[in-house]
Formats: C-alpha cells, structure tokens, sequence
C-alpha cells in the first residue's frame, strides 16, 4: 500500500483547480483577489504562474456583472470558477444567480447548459460579525437549477471540486473558512467524487446524525467519548444539499429510530426541517422520540466573542442533544468533562491571530 | 454604397417583423396566445439594420422586446409563433414564452425579461470571443431603462477592461413603460455614459435603416479588428402599447406631436419610399411581396393555433442537465 | 348594524395607504410605476392626486438603489411604502434588504428602525413564466429581521398594510395578484390588524389545514362539499409567514392529530417543512396520520398553460389530499363531480383577457 | 482665510485619528481586539477636512474604513475601542464590530463593510432632509472600488433627479485591496463618472487638509443652498495594509516610489510642518499636545480592555424592534 499523502484542504482546493485546469482549456477562474499575494487562503496559488492572466482572471468589485459574464461564457461552452472571498459578497449576485444561472436550463428547453463552479467561502470567527459571516446554505439550496454541496473533508474538497467543475449544472460550493486548513489524505490523482447524495460515513445502531461542513468535524471529534458510554450513531455527511437526496438517511431512520440533523446555517426553515419533515412523511412510525435539530438562532451573526460563544453549535450542545435524545442525560456532567476546551470559540485554531 | 440586394433585403426583413408583430396584435384578443407581448412595431429598424451585418456565429442578447432581434438575426418564426401560443414546438418548448425567445442555430443567445439581466450574459459571450481567439462579435440589445441599473455600468467597465468584441445597442424609445426618459435620468446621461468608459460610441437615427445598415457593417469590422467594445445609440419609437396588441395613445403618456413625427417616420415606410423612389421595387412588386410574406405568416399563426402541446410533461421535465 | 361595505383588495390596498398618508406626514410611496396610469392594478390610484409628487415617487428602474434609499430615510425617520410590480424584480435589491433592511436594527444596538413597507407582487397565469412569477415566501421568511406577510381577504389587506406601515420592523407583504379583484366586506375606518401570527379563521375537529394567499380561497370554495361529507377542519390563515408563530397550529394539531400545510411557494424547503417539524418536535405522539405537505413542484414556474396547468395546486389536488388523509379516497370521484372547474388554470376570473 | 484656532483644530482632530490607529496596530497582537481592522493611517486629512465643515444634524456614511470619518464627525471614541474589544459598550454593543461603527448623536448613521452598500443608505439620508426640507447635507464617503458596483451609479442618479443635498467623497488610494485601480477601471473613469451625471464635481490632494477644509465649505454652502449632490475626488493613500495593524509592504504590491512619495505627503506631519513654520504652534506645544492626546487615549485603551462583557446575552437580544 503507498504511503498516504496528506495536505490541508485549501491545497486540495488547488490542486482540483490546477488538474482542471489542465485537463479541459475551458476551464478558468475568475474572482476578486484571485490573483493577489493572498490567493484566497492559498486556494488560487500558482494558478496566474501555470495558466497565465488569460485564464486566471482578477476582477473588479462587481459582483454581479461578473457573474452574468461567468453565466454567458458558460452557456457558450466555457467553464467559469468563481470566487467570492465572503458568502455575503455573493448577495449583490442573486439576481443573476436565481435567474439566470439557475433557471438556464429550463427556460432554454434544456439546450443551454451552465456547468459554472461558485465558489462562496463562509467566514467565522475573529469577530467576522454579521456581513461577513452568513451561511445561507438554505437559501442557494431553495432555487431549483442549482446545486449545492458543502465538503467537509480534504479528500472531498478536492474529489467534488473537480466533480462539480465537470457537471453541466451550476454547482455552489460553500467552503467553510475553519475548514482550509484542516489535513487529510488525499490521492494526487484525477478522482471524482459523488455530488448528487448525501455520504455515510459511520454506521450504528443508536441514532442517525447529519451534520455537514466544521459541525461534523465536531461529531467525529466526539465520537470516541461516545463509543466509550457504548453508544453507537449512523453518520451522515450532508455534503451535497443540493440535490437533497434524503433516502438514505430515511432508511437510517427506518432503522434507528432516532435522528439529529445539525444544519450549518440557521435551524429555522434550515435543511435540517426539510430532513425532518421528509422523515414524518416517510416513517413517522419508526421514530423512537421527536427528531432533534441542532442550527444556528434566528439572528444575525453577533461580531464580539462574548455574544458568538453561544451562537454557533458547538461539541457541548452536540454531546448533549446526542444524551438527550437516548435518555442518557445523567452522565453529561462526567463525559462534557472529557471534553477538550482549550482553543477560544473565535478561531479555528491557536495558530489563527487574525483579522480576516 | 449599399446594393440593391441588400436594400431589398433589409426591406423584406423589416417587412417580415411587421407581419409577424401586426399578426400578433391582430389575433391576440382570440385569447390563444396566453402570455405577455412587448411589440416591437416601430423599431424594426434598428434590429434589422445591425443583424444584417451578422452572422450566424455572432451571438445576440435581448430583452422583454424581443421579437424583432430574433427574427432579425434570423430566428426560426415558425418556432417562435408556437411559443406565443405556448405550444411544446415552441423555441423554449412553451416554458418561457415571448419574453425568453433564442435559437441557438441562429446566434440569438437569451433574452431575459428582466430589465439589464441579459447585458452581462452578452459580455460573457463577447468573453468567450475573446478567450477562444474566435473572430466574432456580441451584440446586446438593450432599452433606454437598462441605463438605470447597476449591472449596466458593471458591464460596460468589463467589456472594456478586458478588451472584448462587443456591440452595446441602445434603443432610446424615450419612455420606460408610461414614464419618460425625463423623469428617470439627467439630461444626456444616457449619450455620454459609455464614453465615460472610454467606449467608442456613435448616435444614429434608430428609424433609419440604411444608416444604421451601413454605420454597423463598418464599426463591428472596427471590433472584429480592434478587439474594443463600441456602443450606439439610436433614438426610436414605439407604436404599440408598452405590453399588449393595441395602441395607447387615449392615455396621453406621450406628447400627441412626438407620436406623429414617429408616426411619419416609421421604417416601413420609409423604406417602401425610398425603394420606389429609387426604382428598385415597384408598387406593385411591393404589393406582391406583401402578400407573399402574409400568407406565409398568416399560414404559420394558423398552424400554430391548431397544435395541439405533445409534452414532456411537468414531470418529465428534468431540473438538471 | 350598519350595512357592510363591499370592496376589492387592490381598493382596500390604496384605502389604507390614504389613510397612513393623511394620518402620518412621514408615510411616502415610491416604486416604478407608482404615478403611472395603471396605478400598480388600481392600489396607487389618486394617490399623487392627493399627496403630490414629493410623497409619491416614480423612480427609475434601479431597484437596489431605491431600496437603499428607501433604508436610509427610514433608519431617519421617515416610512417608506416600496412597490415592486413583480416578486421577481425585488431580486436584484437583496443585498440591500439582506444587508440593511435586515440586520440594522440588530447591528445599532437596537437603535436603528428601519419601519420600510416592501410590497412585492406576485405573478401568477397567463404566461408569466419563469422570471414574472416567483414567490420566495421562504426565501425572505429566512433573513432574520424581516416580517414576512401575505393577506388573502380584502380586510385583512386594509388592517394588514395599515398594522405594517405602523411597524417599525421592515415588512415585506407578498400580494398574489390573482386576490387583487377579490371582493369582501372592509370597514371605512382606520383599523389594525395583527401581524405576529396566523388567524384562524374556521373551527373543526378532523384536521388541522394551514394556507395562505390564493390557496386559502380554493380551501375555502371547497369547503362546502367537505361540510357535505361531515369532514371539519381548523383552518389557519398562514397571512403571517415570519414571525412564524405555530402555536396556535401545535394546538390545534393535538386536537385534530392531522395536518395539511398548503405552501404557497415551493414544497420543497418551503414554509410547510418548518411547520410539519414542529409540529414533530412537539406533538409527535398526537399525529394520528403522517403530515401532509402540499406546493409548487421544484422547478421553475413554466409559461405556458398547457404545464402551469399543473404546477399550481388547486381545488381538486387540496380536495384529494384531504380525503386521503381522512382515509375517504374511495369518495373522491363522486366529490370531485361537484368542483365548479370552468375557469381556465392561467386567469384568476374571466374578465382577465391579459397581457400583464 | 482659515483662522489659526480652525487650524488647530483640524490638526488635533488628524492627531486624535492617528493616536487612536496608532494604538489599535500597537495593541493588535495581544489578540484582545479580535474582528478584523481597516486602518486610515494616512487618510485622515479627507475625514477632517470634510467633516469640520458638518453639523452633528449632518449625516455621514461610510465603508469597512471607518474609523476616520467616525472620530472626525464626533464619534464617541470611548465606545468606539470598546467595539474594537468587543464589549457591551461598544457603540454596536460588540454585536458589529469595528466595521460597522455608527454614533446616533454625531450623525454616524452608519458604516457597512459590504463595499457601496452604503452609499444608497447615504442618499437615503438626503431624501430625508429634502422631504423634511431640513437644511443639512448627507456626506457618503466611499473609497475607489465602490466606483466599480452597480448601486454606485445607481445612487449618483436619484441624488441627481430627484435633487438632494448630498455630497459623495470618493477617497481613491488607489487599490482595493492588493488590487491596482489600472486592473479594475478604465483610465479616469473616476474622474469623469460624476460629470456624467451632471453632477459637479471637485478634485482635490486628499492630503491637503486645509484645502480639502477650505474647500468643502464652500462646496457644503452651495449644497445647502442650492439642494443639489456634488461629487469630490481626492488622491490619498493608505499607509498600512488593507486589513491588519502591520505594513504589508514587503509584498511588493505598491511601488517603492509611490510609498515614499505618499509617505512624506503624510498629513500629520504636513500640518505640524505648517503649524510650525506659521508659528501656531512650537514644537514643545505639539509635543505636549500630542502627550496629553497620547495618555488621555491610551488610558480608555486599557480601561476597554479590562472591561467585562456586561449582555444582554443573545438569548436576550431582540429580533424585531
Ligand atoms: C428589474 C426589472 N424591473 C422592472 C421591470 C418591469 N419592466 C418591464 S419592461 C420595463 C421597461 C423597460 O424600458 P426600456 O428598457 O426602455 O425598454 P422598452 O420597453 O422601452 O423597449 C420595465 C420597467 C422588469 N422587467 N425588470
Ligand atoms: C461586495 C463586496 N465585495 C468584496 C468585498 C471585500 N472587500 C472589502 S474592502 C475591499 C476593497 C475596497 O476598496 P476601496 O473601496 O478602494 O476602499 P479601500 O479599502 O481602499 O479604503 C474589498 C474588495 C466586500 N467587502 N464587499
Ligand atoms: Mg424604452
Ligand atoms: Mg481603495
């Protein structure tokens, strides 16, 4: 067996981009900073270096002109990779995006294709506050014609970045910034990977969890405490929200009973109620107790540490809706215990200084 | 100087629109055709005299006024009167009706009726020009209201920092719905704006098809060859209502002196005019291709009317490619 | 008793805004076409007459502009009543109602209001196709910080708009167009109306209906054959969509054990999801049958007639899900008999002989 | 002629700026003031100069690049540092951060990072003065890049049709970000967008601080008076990088030359230069001046810092007003 390669998410980013690249003339990447000496967290390095200014392209703050330009050479057979360093930039687009991007191909008779990659980062943290913070995984995931993923793990950065680059529709990707600099294997190969379900990652029998982008890494970091207390979970990685392929996480239900979905974004009118919902419709009666969803409040996102401590789900709340749900909740005091606290609730990791 | 031939042409393809927009107006109250028009009767001229200088390769973008750019750069009539009457041969299969024409053979790339949408879709095309080395050019159509939104000015500053082979066309009907030109920007805005951009522009008469026949056919040579967008404006005039078959003039939104000086200058006319008066077409010919173009037409709206929609259904619609 | 008085709701629309005028020297009206001789179908009708250019602005078509005015004057003080003649068009001003709209009175310390009225207008037939008919009910349902309503019956357009313009929140009022000409009793004076949860507005005991808009009154045509069968309903007017008060639904539902939530916008992620998982979060064990959701398919809404046709629900499917939640299927096609279906799918009446 | 006591100051306002920058970049790395900073070292001249000539009913706007324009129009600085530490009396009460200062009193209406999103909230502030026929004036500071959204042209064209008092400084350093303005506009596009508008428009050395004094109070005169928006450009530059309390310089992404030659245009120590060779002040007095300023400052640095945050919890915090 060849030793295995590991190297952090936004290389991963890169190196999909630079295979692509490659790969197929058509492809090219266009954003604000794309070219400058940051390269959007490492994400763009090289690429001006390798493929020239042509197709690598910095532009000016007008997001939506660029992205209407992006959908125009789309349709014409060219393959757009947008950038937008903050989700919230992505807003002054929505016009082009909801209409025009997402409704393409339908209203052309299914003749004109899309097969545009938008990249959307979300930020968190360092007091990123309320406009550089937003999620809105449910609102992309609302506009029929798009598709939405959301990797989570380095391997899937890279696989269903170059899966969504090939696919003919437009593809969001929320990038979590917490994420880029997490290490994992990852081949250095050409690999695609599925962006059309949702991807088990864990099997159990207690209860079944979805939860997708830095909350999963939070379920798999407590994962050991609970396999110490013999509990065991179905887990989901909610990677691709759009199409939201939900028959395998129903037949997960079918089996255990019990589900907590973790959304991303907002719990109100989030994924998770759609998960939910298809759960009642499909096999209400094999649920062992209400179905649990963890998100974030109904609020804008508070810029100061004392106020977003408790506005983002973290392993605790996670811990604890998991003994809650299996009647379990005398032992959280001892396993909250177990818990590794020591990094401030505003940064990734203690390497993370700040301000962006 | 212009040949005879392509007088005649660009006479017959205004000649065609007509038809086909009076066709429209004429049947529109028997309830077939089920969803908004935006007639563009009075302002073929312009759609005409820029297409004839085209080819199919060339792609166009257009607005909610769409009708006449699609014919002009050769749009398939037939597909586009089953759309009117919503019909699954129609150019979108009936799922987007008049306002979302296109014909992917022809160069007709979308028209979206969303006032602007399409002006960057049309700088994309320019961008594919340019990044495939492709010796083409994009036209976008645009009204003298897209001025007023934002992605219009996000647009001109792209096609001219990157240096791409685009033709902006705005047609200057002078009103927005009911509102007029005055009420909604200051005064000239709109004939110095993309010079502002450092785009070559050229102000024309939007009625007068020669000029803008001969006047395009030089300035898209200048993009093919200079690789810089350019921008025209053309003054025109609507005859029809802004949306609907008939006229609205009892609402006196617009001034009754404008609407007759437009009126003595509708391009029609003068085209059949000057054809004559330069012996090119005689009356009688003119009569004779008339009734050509009419029974042909008249022959399509009536086949189209009587189709019947063959699917796919609602549910076999796929969401994705 | 005084004899009723018998309007429209377009006529109950330009009522109150007269009255908010007259009443508050603050309140202006702005949008495009606002002064034009269609009057926005008849709700802006003399009102420039009235209140003179200054107070009743026609704009040029520059939507996010316009709104960040809007947002601006009414963060000084002042009440601006926005109009945007299709859902569609509010698109390219999000960022402003995301951003500003949303989110100033939580970023100013709570110091800021914004008191904005955003009325959006609904497309619906005659071939409003895919970019003139959107509804986004969830979609603006989702931004924390705006008010989301959507009045069916002429009364509730009068005291609704009237309780909105009086909001300091920003209020985005969804009209269908298709209610414009329905007629219904309205009193002459000033009144107002809640706007923090739904209305119930029928009292019954087998099922739990919740609807809003134009689906409301295809509920409530079919009422009558329902009644015929002995089937009762509680029936929530949904004209409230955010806040999203369920209370009263829960209730309700622990008393009927059966629910039909009507969306509508899409089904998918739509309104009904978060109800049906509360409904799961509270009162599971009441259910005596699986939740119902009914919506619009997703997918863009097609132009012609011949697909509309059955992109909308309507009596008929409203009917069919009911009986088959009450296990009365085998009724079906004696009950559908009595629908009076003469109206064609893509005009509200036949008056409508199009274009807009 | 600017009196002495003006000069002043205006020097003491750019001096109370630069201590308070100064103090975030030297605190920085205690990692105590945890959101994202945009310091205006180097840009202080526009914010005095202009906002000396303004009232407290007089309303600004401004960018993620506010710390300038909110010091120079009155904002309480005390609770601007505790934004920055991210306590409840923060002027946002720590829920926005120092991107999105506002002070209600001093006519701050507000300051928001998404670029040109403020801009139409500042035309906004206009409408309210003209609608109430209040004679103050709504100044919208923007930077370069605002130039290139949508809603910018947008915002130019209702100040201008609908009339209001309304003055945009355009601060250009520039960049956006690492981003020369050569790669993102036409060559003075900037200059002329304005104009275009009908819109008149000044250009002024935005490290001139008198000049800019001088001349904005004539121009907020005329706007007062005569109830339409003007337009001032002015050439500055940022000394530190875009975000963050360092130089980031060793990039390389500004020329050396333009650094060097921006960094003696420095307009603190311009107008110490001036106050020293006019003999307003000597050399002992700005000393002292600056020493007073320096410990008065440094002292609600650390009582900020030493601050508990105090709610409400976000459990408490209102949604809807
Ligand atoms: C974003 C948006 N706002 C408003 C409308 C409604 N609308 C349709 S056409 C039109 C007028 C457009 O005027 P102009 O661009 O001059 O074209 P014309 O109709 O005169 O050909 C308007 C306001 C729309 N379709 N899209
Ligand atoms: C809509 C949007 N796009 C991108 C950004 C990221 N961004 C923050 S500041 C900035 C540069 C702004 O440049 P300029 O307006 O010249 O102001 P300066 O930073 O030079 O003062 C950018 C691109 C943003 N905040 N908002
Ligand atoms: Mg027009
Ligand atoms: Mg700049």
């Amino acid at each position: 067996m060849p030793k295995k390669r590991i190297i952090t998410s936004s290389e991963a980013i890169n190196e999909a981009t630079i295979i692509a690249m490659k790969k197929d003339k058509n492809v090219y990447v266009i954003g604000e900073g794309v070219n400058d000496p940051k390269e959007i967290f490492g994400t763009t390095k090289n690429l001006k270096k390798i493929f020239g200014k042509k197709r690598v392209i910095e532009t000016p703050i007008s997001e939506n002109g660029m992205t209407g330009l992006c959908i125009g050479s789309a349709m014409m057979g060219l393959k757009p990779i947008q950038v937008h360093q903050r989700v919230d930039f992505a807003l002054l687009a929505l016009e082009q995006i909801i209409n025009n991007c997402a409704k393409a191909f339908f209203v052309s008779n299914s003749k004109h294709t899309v097969p545009i990659v938008i990249r959307l980062i979300i930020g968190r943290g360092w007091g990123q506050g309320p406009m550089h913070s937003q999620i809105l995984d449910s609102l992309f995931a609302q506009i029929p014609g798009l598709k939405v993923i959301m990797p989570s793990m380095p391997r899937d950065f890279k696989g269903m970045m170059l899966s969504a680059i090939k696919d003919p529709n437009p593809v969001i990707v929320l990038e979590h910034r917490w994420l880029h600099n997490i290490k994992g294997s990852v081949p250095k190969k050409f690999y695609s990977q599925n962006i059309n379900k949702p991807n088990k990652i864990k099997n159990g029998k207690d209860l079944t969890i979805v939860a997708n982008g830095y909350n999963l890494l939070e379920v798999l970091e407590i994962q050991k405490i609970l396999n110490s207390e013999g509990i065991s979970f179905d887990l989901f990685d909610l990677n691709v929200i759009q199409p939201l392929n939900t028959d395998s996480i129903i037949s997960s239900v079918k089996k255990t009973g019990r589900i907590i979905v973790i959304d991303s974004g907002f719990k109100n009118l989030g994924i998770g109620s759609e998960i939910v919902t298809r759960i009642s419709e499909n096999c209400l009666e094999n649920l062992k107790s209400k179905p649990v969803r963890i998100g974030l409040p109904f609020m804008p996102t508070p810029s100061t540490r004392f106020l977003a401590n408790n506005y983002y789900p973290n392993k605790k709340t996670i811990l604890c809706a998991i003994l809650d749900i299996l009647k379990k909740g005398k032992n959280k005091i001892k396993l909250e215990k177990k818990l590794k606290n020591n990094i401030p609730i505003d940064v990734p990791d203690l390497s993370f200084k700040g301000p962006f | 100087m212009i040949s005879n031939n392509n007088l005649k042409s660009l006479y017959k393809d205004i000649l065609k629109i007509r038809i086909v927009e009076e066709g429209i107006s004429d049947r529109y109250s028997e309830q077939e055709m089920r969803c908004p028009i935006h007639l563009s009767i009075g302002q073929e001229a312009i759609a005409v005299g820029v297409c004839k200088n085209l080819n199919d390769k060339d792609q166009i973008v257009s607005n909610h006024r769409c009708h006449a750019h699609y014919i002009a750069k050769g749009g398939d009539i037939n597909k586009m009167i089953n759309e009117f009457y919503g019909n699954s041969d129609g150019c979108t299969g009936g799922r987007g009706g008049s306002m979302h024409l296109f014909d992917q053979n022809k160069g007709v790339l979308s028209s979206v009726p969303i006032v602007s949408s399409a002006i960057p879709l049309g700088v994309g095309a320019g961008f594919y020009f340019k990044y495939n080395k492709q010796n083409n050019v994009a036209v976008i159509f645009l009204g003298d209201a897209a001025i007023e939104e934002g992605v219009f000015y996000e647009s001109l500053n792209y096609a001219k920092i990157l240096s791409l082979p685009i033709l902006f066309v705005c047609e200057n009907n002078l009103f927005s719905c009911f509102t007029d030109i005055k009420e909604r920007q200051p005064k000239n805005l709109i004939k110095k704006i993309s010079k502002t951009f450092d785009i070559k522009t050229s102000f024309l008469d939007g009625n007068d098809t020669i000029n803008i026949f001969n006047k395009t056919k030089k300035i898209i040579s200048e993009i093919k060859k200079n690789k810089q967008p350019q921008f025209i404006l053309l003054d025109t005039f609507r005859m029809f209502e802004h949306c609907g078959p008939n006229k609205d003039d009892y609402l006196n939104y617009r001034n009754p002196k404008l609407i007759k000086k437009w009126d003595k200058n509708c391009p029609l006319k003068k085209m059949e005019k000057l054809l004559i008066s330069k012996k090119i077409l005689s009356l009688k010919q003119i009569s004779d291709i008339k009734d050509k173009y009419k029974v042909k037409i008249d022959n399509i709206f009536k086949k189209c009317r009587k189709k019947k929609f063959k699917g796919p259904n609602l549910k076999e619609i796929k969401l994705y490619a």
